[in-house]
């Protein structure tokens, strides 16, 4: 399957990319984060656990484990700082 | 309840929404406005300027989730959002939050409320570009993790 | 703290105070204005007209002494104060009270408290004029009498 | 001594003046307060201790029972209802 993701705020600089088009195995939110954590030492540490960020799949956020359906668009966003 | 939110990279017009807000607020006795701009003086360099991204229609549709939310918790009229991004000077506006009632103090807590939202959980990130020509996002501050971290993810 | 107070007849003119208030504001981050209209259709008789007198030097000293006991509580850098008295038909503006910090919780906090001492403590007494002729003093609310009891007197 | 008398809101209708000059052998607030109630009923009723109000002496708010000066400018107020 293909899903489109994009990433925001500090995400873009430390991952080096506002958005890729992602081909995957499927699985659910979990799954898809531990594949981009196994990227590197740059991904682990960007996307770890111990670092807040929230995921928006299909423009709605989502909490706790999703499902990612074929041709998703998933948001990665990094702790906000708005207003 | 009238609500009308936008996100954009153009000033706003302070005038002209408190018109537009009046004429759908209907026999409204209270307005409340929150105005924020761009500090120049936050950090020891001083800002050239502050740059904002957000989540196209995500944004929108999360601020307009949470006005309807505050609409149920006080009697409101009418709101209106004005966030904007891109590249912004020091004193430059960044936020316009309208909020109109029948009553002021529900008029104050909506905004107040909207306010907290808006800097706390909307998808908006800041970065600093800094005089000397170095540049850093802004991290949240440590409540606003805290409240993040309950997002889940 | 800029502080200035003008209790008038005549309108004001919202752009021009937010204008004016910046510009003496320094590097304000926020800006909380409130703004009172007259309502239409509080009592159950159409309202023709809101008539506000005051107590002509007396008020302007007394929100003046206000604002600046909300500067010794809050972080705030301008506030700005416009009562209008006299005759003022409904959906008319009655009070204009603007308050700039640095901080947006500390504008917030400042302009709830300067409008709950205009409310229950400064010298304004309106009077109702109805649609059918009739005219009546408005009574204090039972909390603003508490809160008037404790003038003394 | 005189002293000028000014009344606002409801007090000028249920006294039927805005304002007047008094002439008085003197005393405190509570003495002419006491003397302005010795005029009648309405005077009585309009001044009552149960009404709450406030006196400006002089444009300033006073407290309690204060001494009023010859030549004062007193400001009897009823309840205020501003904003």
């Amino acid at each position: 399957m293909s899903i489109r993701i994009l990433y925001f705020g500090r995400l873009k600089d430390a991952l080096g990319r506002g958005e890729e088009t992602l081909d995957w195995a499927g699985g659910d939110s979990a799954a898809l984060l531990a594949a981009l954590r196994g990227r590197g030492d740059d991904w682990a540490e960007a996307l770890s656990a111990g670092k807040v960020f929230r995921l928006v799949v299909n423009q709605q956020v989502v909490r706790g484990e999703v499902p990612i359906p074929d041709g998703a668009e998933v948001g990665i966003l990094p702790p906000v700082t708005g207003g | 309840m009238h609500c009308l939110i936008t996100v954009q990279q153009g000033r706003f017009d302070l005038a002209a929404e408190e018109a537009a807000l009046r004429a759908v607020a209907g026999d409204a006795g209270a307005l409340v406005v929150f105005q924020g701009m761009v500090r120049g003086h936050d950090a020891a360099t001083p800002l050239a300027a502050l740059f904002l991204e957000h989540y196209p229609g995500v944004t929108e549709a999360e601020i307009g989730r949470i006005a309807d939310d505050a609409a149920t918790r006080w009697p409101i009229s009418a709101v209106r959002v004005v966030h904007r991004v891109g590249s912004l000077a020091p004193g430059e506006q960044i936020v316009l939050v309208l909020v109109a009632s029948a009553h002021r103090k529900a008029a104050f807590a909506a905004a107040e409320y909207l306010m907290d939202y808006l800097k706390t959980e909307a998808p908006f990130w800041k970065r600093e570009d800094f005089a000397d020509g170095s540049s850093r996002w802004v991290d949240a501050k440590a409540s606003d993790s805290a409240a993040a971290a309950s997002w889940g993810g």
